[in-house]
């Protein structure tokens, strides 16, 4: 085992206790970002590194990118949250004992979600998301005012409940491998259990599938387990709003993803892949249609969330190599793109003084620079080329089209249901005379445009590599 | 020698199912309390026979663990935090008591027709126990959404628990049980912490749920 | 190719010659219809005349383009006349424009005349231009529908080849083609300003089409807008003539002109004759009644391409 | 003949031609990173039209050159777009030609946009209304560039991602006039219903490209696929296209967004963008699909035919200049794809020559549409500078004030009205001359439906006429109806120079037609395996004389020189014998006393549109005509107002719309549940899916 891992592993622990002893929130806020850029640095690293997975760790084409990918938001939306918690110290709604707590926090949280991605262990990866959810619930309850605390509250509540059934789920697969396996680490151990998948009992894995997919679906916010979703985003702080759209998500399908090329390599297992469209498509329409009465402007991105979280579910449940390739690529894309967004988000209710919708007008007459920012992250989540999204979308609905007609209409459906909202709301927030109160922006927009350019590349030009890496998971995931 | 095992085990699930149906019976919270209380007993009390039987030491750990916190610790703190509060000590449950364990029964005839033709290879034993620790997962739902009230909820969050820890210890060699009933403690004593901060907080005069729902951020 | 160039020569100068005599033909027969004497056959060269010689009374703020249109209606009139088989198919001009080409042109003098009639900024010129372009809109579509039942039997729209086919009565009695008659026929009378459509002798400025366009033409102008009429008259009966009844006509190959000629004449008056026999008959109709009308004669000239496969097999 | 024009093909080897083509749309980016960087410069509107007309000329000119030199199709892939297949490019006399006729529109509008903007900055102290505006100079090149990229993509991908960008960044260009009222929801609906349309010709490519994915067109055109899937794929093109064309009844959009924008992208729009979605039709259709079915080309004449009509009676409606000419776009897209029908309904009966006539009238009308309604929303421009109004009943008497761009307008009104000897009547003849061959078919259902087609033809050209002589009457004849049309001045330089170019091809192509057709016969043999014209080498090259199958024949040229021949003598004889005296005076006006009743008593533009609104809105728009008459002594004016309803919103999109507020509001109850609710939802889904594992297994 190269010492790369275990250090991206390591690096964020070290930053969160240290975090923990550092007053200062100024000089916090910018270790963090130093700790940020050492992870993802390490996790860069790990491209070049083949490591053989060890019974608690492991590396392979899948998570590879998704770590990289962790890594480089997280460092992103350090940077942005360097620059976004100095105006909510300024405004008082944040002392700096709580800050010290948020980093130290965001730093744990990093952790739990690298630890979820490289886990190789099934009790671990479980072990690492209900970390992910303790921390997270903390961060969105931050503020302390009555509708956070009641977000972080049904947040927690909704999700433990979740994490259980998870971890049912989890149990029922031990038991499934264990005749097969022999007690013991191996029947716990992802790489062992795929490797003679072949040979397990399929009807208790059907059973577990299930368990998982409720459990850790809830954490993805796949419709009607998403309740807890908007409010989570709308009342935490933004760049924690960031990190959840953005990376929370992903992990939380990763997981269900990690069960499905289980059940994939199987072969007798029933196919969870109709169960997965279902839910897909109730998300997307949900989704699609409560953006249109949404007045908050995070809860209506949350929602948007919800609903390219549908989008890939129904992308990985129709499955083939051209379908699982779309999923992966929309994955990395809405993760990108939606924690853009809600960059910009932060800065403009910053600069408006408000989280309504009706307060944010004209913003690329009044804050240019963001306005158009804003602008192209919404273009491009709502799957408008030369963005990356596009070309996933692209690929999902050709592809469904040929194979399932009726369910592609249906995906088209959604998709155009939700893009009327985002162009209503985005008409509104970045076009027209300006109103309300306007302030300067406080901090770079660096982590923004850096963002957009990634998507904007990917939408033209995909690296071979990382190619590679999605058809190699694409046929994995069958 | 098995046999005992067998009938011991089987006695100790079948109590903890048992007690989960007493919960879902109770409209009184210090007697929710006390069955819980039992329920955690019976739990323990499965766990380190199953250590015993298989002898895997840990599984004392957990056993030890679940006497400590949920036998003992955790019903004392509830119990404070009712009288602390003054929550009204009868609960109206949101669904009739009869229709709860109409729902209850239902649940259990399912869990059982799902785990048993399931389990085929596995022992009687594992079949057994998976198929009362489902149930016992499944009642524990059944509660959370059949009581309004905060400790009530909290209540049947950790039957579920127990109902998890249950298949644990009943799955031969399952490792990292400890760690993960560590992790759920840990997840529990969250809730209770989150109860006292609301009572702190004075936000909420009452746990009644109603009012914690009473707002969103969409109104304008 | 000389011939057909002389030919062409003569037929615009005929053209030119016998328009103003078909008018008064018309007007003294249906004087005669009414038991009055009627003016002489020449009135209407006469009263061209006069006009020519008065001054132009224009409005203040009339521009160019008002000065110039009865020029380019009367040309465009004038050159489609030309473009009409009277005596001989063997014309100069006939390949350089087909019947469509010639509708068109039509429609360029209208298009130009109702904009003359916008022009002054009264509401009359107004008036007799929206209702003039009401009416094309139906009898355009009719034209051509007639100009579709024809072209499909001789498989060709060049009014020549359509002549000389004609002639050789291969096509013999076709339920389409009386249809075609009468629509193209009632289309005449629309395009003509004929009763009922329009009155040609009105002054009563809410009935009024045509004039109302021409209200603020004076002198010169006037005697080109009365002359292109004229012409129109002229031009339509021999349009009629030369694809419903060509016998007589020259052909490159047979025939003799003065022939062509004579026989043209004499249908010219005959067509002259029942115009004038129709209008004394029947009393104008009210302006919004006309989309009836010219809808009937759109219906009737589709009838008659539809009937074509009907009657037989093309 | 053809090729007065040939240059050796070798000039153009594939890589190089393709590669030029690479460098200027670059160009454009390049150009549009000018707009953003330098956006305060003065110079900077100078450099990007410039470059731009530039830029579009080079490619123009590449385009003529590759057609005139018959040179075949030219293929390049990049290592870009979809990973495992790369951005293919092909340019073919098809592309070519197209790309000719967009990259023109580029010039113009480059020329005309330059003057145009001057011209609105230099208002904003006088105040005629337009605010400082958006951005238009980054968007401008990139709308171009993205046409120019649908029109050479060569796989699915590379296609709907220009095509979807060229809806964006024209999106964005109608939104640079965002202050005013009615941009935003315009704006909206444009890109929605642009959106729709891509998710329609996704569909359509996804089933053409078949589950493997071979999106590349010519892996589409190896395998055909099944009668179907064919039939599927015509009617999402017809839904994906067509929305981008503005066929009835997707056209809502279009009168909203085209007006919204600046006039020179509003001329863009209408003259260029909607042939780019006519490119995409005759590319499936013909190329892409394989053998045609006699029913598709019905099913295109019907929409069609539809379209023609609706779109001309939408124009009479209108008292808004520009949307009165977006509405007549409609039209013309119309007559269009009634040609693209007749090709197709002959190419499916195996008498390709008359394809390739039809097929040539399509091709010529999408030229000649492009020049006159490029120089139509010019002129829409100039107006709107002068004066600051678009609304007809506050112009009139234009003529006085503006007489150069009024001569160009009258051309142009004049050849959109298909008057001989313009262009606009070229491609009406030839499309006449197809129709004509109707009886050649062998379905009886198409002989008499053509008919019936023509009809329609018909009656959309005489509407169209009167259309644009109300748009031109009420405009620029008559007298001003408010003081800015009083006070209006001719407009600068740039614009009119940008007015005059189209006008003085809208002569030239209609007096030397056969120039162009012969320049696209490539891309039509390409097509349908035929030219339009027999292969008479001896036919003089000013003779519109196709197909010997029927002996007709039209010369725009002749009948120019026939009239100078026959008007000048006349005039010279008339002012030479007759009398040449003129007096001004006042107008006769029926009695109203003097002074002359006021310019309100002229027709106004609804007045006009009356007998028409009478004759056929009543069925169409159920259109009533309501008058308030005050009581004998009250002194308030009598008025009358006309109604009338699109019956495409009331029918389809209002409905929409309504289901669509409905669902959400009822969904939107789903945000407010209580904790136990959601727990609830949780539970029920788990036990559902256990139960549904349970009896899948029994």
């Amino acid at each position: 085992m190269t010492p790369a891992l275990p250090f991206v592993l390591i690096a964020p622990l070290v930053a969160a206790l240290l975090l923990v002893l550092v007053p200062n929130w100024r000089v916090a806020s910018w270790l963090n970002v130093g700790a940020c850029a050492v992870t993802l640095a390490a996790a860069l690293t790990l491209f070049t590194a083949k490591p053989a997975a060890t019974a608690m760790l492991v590396l392979d084409a899948f998570n590879v990118t998704l770590i990289a990918l962790t890594a480089f938001v997280g460092l992103t939306t350090s940077v942005f949250s360097a620059s976004y918690i100095g105006h909510e110290v300024a405004s008082g709604k944040l002392n700096p004992l709580r800050l010290r707590f948020y980093h130290a926090m965001y730093q744990a949280f990093l952790f739990t979600m690298l630890l979820a991605l490289s886990a190789n262990n099934l009790g671990v990866l479980w072990v690492a998301v209900e970390g992910a959810t303790l921390t997270t619930v903390l961060m969105v309850s931050l503020y302390r005012t009555a509708a956070s605390i009641e977000a972080a509250w049904k947040y927690f509540i909704l999700c433990g409940v979740g994490i259980a059934l998870a971890l049912f789920g989890t149990i029922l697969i031990y038991l499934a491998a264990q005749p097969v396996m022999g007690p013991g680490l191996a029947a716990m151990t992802w790489t062992r259990l795929l490797a003679d998948s072949a040979k397990i009992e399929p009807n208790i894995l059907n059973l577990a599938f299930v368990f998982l997919l409720i459990g850790y679906g809830t954490k993805v916010g796949l419709a009607p387990l998403h309740a807890w979703l908007p409010d989570a985003h709308a009342e935490g702080p933004t760049p924690i709003s960031a990190v959840l759209s953005g990376l929370l998500l992903n992990v939380a399908l990763y997981a269900v993803l990690r069960f499905k090329m289980l059940l994939a390599a199987n072969g007798a297992t029933m196919a969870p892949g109709p169960l997965m469209m279902v839910m897909g498509l109730s998300s997307l329409f949900l989704a699609g249609l409560m953006l249109y009465r949404r007045r908050d402007i995070k809860r209506f991105f949350a929602y948007s969330s919800i609903e390219h979280m549908g989008i890939i579910a129904f992308a990985f449940g129709i499955g083939g190599p051209l379908a699982n390739f779309a999923g992966l690529l929309h994955m990395a894309m809405h993760s990108l793109t939606k924690s853009a967004i809600f960059y910009a988000v932060g800065h403009a209710v910053q600069a408006k003084g408000t989280q309504k919708i009706d307060g944010i007008r004209g913003l690329t007459v009044s804050h240019p620079a963001l306005g158009w920012g804003l602008l192209a992250g919404v273009l491009a989540i709502a799957g408008l080329p030369p963005f990356g999204v596009f070309m996933s979308e692209f690929l999902l609905i050709t592809n469904t089209f040929a194979r399932q007609p009726l369910l592609a209409l249906l995906l088209v459906l959604g998709i155009l249901l939700a893009f009327g909202a985002l162009v209503l709301r985005v008409q509104q927030i970045c076009f027209g005379a300006p109103t309300g109160e306007s302030h300067p922006i406080h901090g770079t927009l660096a982590p923004l445009y850096a963002h957009l350019a990634l998507v904007l590349l990917a939408g033209l030009w995909l690296p071979g590599p990382l190619v590679a890496w999605f058809q190699t998971v694409a046929a994995m995931l069958g | 020698m098995i046999d005992i095992g067998y009938d011991a085990a089987h006695l100790l699930g079948a109590l903890v199912l048992l007690t989960s149906f007493a919960l879902l019976y109770q409209r009184r919270l210090f007697s929710l309390l006390n069955v819980f209380t039992v329920q955690a007993l019976a739990l323990s009390g499965a766990a380190a026979w199953q250590g015993y039987a298989h002898d895997e030491p840990h599984l004392y750990i957990t056993a030890i663990l679940t006497l400590a916190l949920k036998a003992i610790a955790i019903p004392v703190a509830l119990h404070r935090i009712i009288q602390r509060l003054h929550i009204e000590r009868t609960v109206e449950p949101a669904l009739g008591i009869g229709l709860t364990m109409v729902a209850g029964v239902s649940l259990v005839t399912l869990s059982i027709l799902l785990v048993l033709p399931v389990t085929e290879n596995a022992t009687a034993l594992t079949r057994e126990d998976l198929a009362l620790s489902l149930s016992v997962v499944l009642l524990g739902l059944l509660m959370m959404i059949s009581r309004r009230n905060a400790v009530s909820q909290v209540v049947g969050f950790m039957s579920i628990e127990n109902g998890l820890i249950l298949a644990a210890v009943g799955v031969a060699g399952m490792p990292l049980v400890v760690e993960m009933s560590i992790a759920f403690s840990v997840m529990v004593a969250f809730i209770i912490f989150g109860i006292f901060l609301f009572q702190i907080r004075e936000r909420f005069e009452t746990l009644d749920m109603r009012k914690i729902e009473s707002f969103r951020g969409e109104s304008d | 190719m000389i011939a057909s160039v002389i030919h062409q020569i003569v037929q615009m100068a005929l053209v030119l010659a016998l328009a103003p005599l078909l008018t008064g033909w018309v007007r003294l027969v249906k004087a005669r219809l009414l038991g009055r004497r009627g003016p002489s056959l020449l009135q209407p060269y006469r009263d061209l005349a006069r006009l020519l010689r008065k001054e132009v009374v224009l409005a203040n703020n009339a521009s160019w383009l008002f000065r110039s249109v009865p020029y380019v209606m009367f040309t465009a009139i004038w050159l489609a006349a030309g473009l009409v088989p009277v005596f001989t198919t063997d014309l100069a001009l006939a390949p350089t424009a087909d019947l469509i080409a010639l509708i068109a042109l039509l429609g360029t003098a209208r298009f130009f005349l109702a904009l003359a009639g916008m022009d002054t900024g009264t509401s009359f010129g107004g008036i007799g231009s929206s209702r003039e372009m009401m009416i094309a809109a139906l009898a355009e579509p009719a034209m051509l529908m007639v100009v579709f039942s024809v072209a499909v039997l001789v498989r060709t729209t060049s009014l020549a080849e359509i002549a000389t086919y004609m002639m050789g009565g291969t096509v013999g009695l076709r339920v389409s083609l009386a249809l075609a008659l009468i629509a193209l026929v009632m289309v005449a009378i629309a395009e003509n300003a004929r009763i009922p459509i329009d009155n040609p002798a009105t002054h009563l400025e809410l009935t009024m089409v045509h004039e109302a366009m021409v209200l603020e033409y004076s002198g010169r102008h006037l005697a080109l807008i009365e002359g292109a009429a004229m012409l129109k008259l002229l031009l339509y009966a021999a349009l009629i003539v030369c694809v419903f009844l060509p016998w007589g006509m020259a052909t490159p190959t047979q025939g003799n002109p003065l022939i062509g000629l004579l026989s043209f004449l004499a249908k010219l008056a005959a067509a002259g004759t029942a115009l004038a026999v129709f209008e004394t008959s029947i009393a104008k109709m009210r302006v919004f009644r006309v989309g009836e009308f010219l809808g009937g004669a759109l219906l009737l000239s589709l009838l008659g391409a539809i009937f074509l496969y009907v009657s037989r097999g093309v | 003949m053809g090729n007065i024009l040939t240059i050796s093909p070798h000039a153009f080897s594939g890589f190089v031609a393709v590669a030029v083509l690479l460098v200027a749309l670059l160009a454009l980016f390049a150009l549009a990173v000018v707009g953003v960087a330098a956006r305060r410069a003065a110079w900077v509107g100078a450099v990007v039209y410039g470059g731009t007309a530039m830029v579009c000329a080079v490619v123009a000119l590449w385009a003529g050159f590759a057609l005139a030199g018959r040179s075949g199709a030219e293929t390049i892939t990049l290592p870009m777009g979809l990973p495992w297949i790369g951005a293919h490019l092909r340019a073919d006399g098809l592309s070519a030609f197209f790309l000719l006729v967009v990259n023109f529109g580029g010039v113009t509008a480059s020329l005309f946009g330059w003057g145009y903007e001057r011209a609105q900055a230099g208002e904003h102290g006088g105040g005629h209304g337009h605010g400082d505006t958006g951005p238009v100079l980054p968007f401008f090149p990139l709308f171009l560039a993205g046409m120019s990229l649908v029109l050479l993509a060569d796989d699915a991908f590379t296609f709907l991602v220009s095509w979807e960008f060229m809806s964006l960044t024209s999106w964005l260009l109608v939104l640079s006039t965002h202050r005013e009222p009615d941009t935003s929801e315009a704006a909206r609906l444009y890109l929605i219903m642009a959106s729709a349309g891509t998710a329609c010709l996704l569909l359509a490519f996804g089933l053409l490209a078949s589950g493997a994915g071979d999106y590349q067109f010519d892996a589409i055109r190896q395998h055909a696929p099944t009668a179907g899937a064919a039939a599927m794929v015509v009617l999402l093109i017809l839904l994906g296209a067509g929305s981008k064309a503005g066929l009835v009844p997707l056209h809502v959009w279009l009168p909203l967004a085209h007006p919204a924008a600046p006039s020179h992208v509003s001329a863009l729009m209408s003259g260029v963008m909607t042939k780019v979605a006519i490119y995409a039709m005759i590319r499936v259709l013909f190329d892409l699909l394989g053998e045609p079915v006699w029913w598709w080309g019905g099913a295109l004449m019907i929409v069609g035919a539809v379209t023609a009509v609706m779109g001309v009676l939408y124009a009479l409606m209108q008292d808004d200049v520009k949307r009165l000419l977006a509405c007549s776009t409609i039209e013309n897209i119309g007559v269009i794809v009634i040609a693209l029908g007749l090709a197709l309904v002959f190419k499916a009966s195996h008498t390709p020559v008359i394809a390739a006539l039809a097929l040539s009238a399509a091709l010529l009308h999408v030229v000649n549409h492009s020049l006159f309604k490029s120089l139509l929303f010019f002129v829409a421009g100039a107006i709107l500078t002068a004066t600051g109004s678009r609304d007809l009943n506050r112009l009139g008497g234009l003529i006085h004030r503006m007489p150069v761009t009024a001569v160009l307008a009258l051309i142009g009104a004049a050849a959109i009205s298909a008057l001989p000897p313009l262009n606009g009547f070229v491609g009406e003849w030839l499309l006449f001359q197809a129709i004509l061959n109707a009886p050649a078919l062998p379905e009886w259902s198409l002989k008499i439906g053509i008919a019936v087609v023509g009809a329609a033809v018909a009656l959309a050209a005489a509407l169209a006429a009167a259309c644009f002589v109300r748009l031109y009457g009420v405009a620029f004849l008559g007298r001003p109806r408010s003081s800015e049309a009083a006070g209006a001045g001719e407009v600068g330089v740039a614009m009119l120079v940008g007015m005059m170019i189209p006008a003085v091809l809208c002569v030239l192509l209609g007096v030397l037609p056969t120039f162009v057709i012969r320049l696209f016969e490539p891309a039509v043999r390409a097509m349908v395996e035929a030219g339009p014209f027999d292969d008479r080498s001896y036919q003089p090259w000013i003779w519109l004389a196709p197909t010997s199958a029927i002996g007709n024949s039209y010369n725009g040229l002749i009948m120019l020189a026939a009239i100078a021949a026959l008007s000048i003598p006349l005039v010279l004889v008339i002012h030479r014998w007759a009398s040449d005296k003129v007096r001004w005076s006042t107008a006769w006006g029926c009695g109203h006393a003097e002074p002359d009743p006021t310019a309100l008593s002229q027709y106004s533009a609804s007045s006009f549109a009356q007998p028409i609104r009478r004759a056929f809105g009543g069925t169409v728009f159920n259109a009533q005509d309501r008058v308030e008459m005050p009581e004998p002594g009250d002194t308030r004016p009598a008025r009358l107002t006309a109604l009338w309803t699109d019956p495409a919103w009331a029918y389809l999109f209002t409905p929409i719309r309504r289901a669509v507020n409905w669902l959400a509001d009822h969904v939107d109850v789903l945000q407010f549940l209580t904790i136990r609710s959601y727990l609830t939802l949780m539970f029920t889904a788990l036990v559902v899916v256990l139960a549904l594992v349970a009896v899948v297994r029994s």
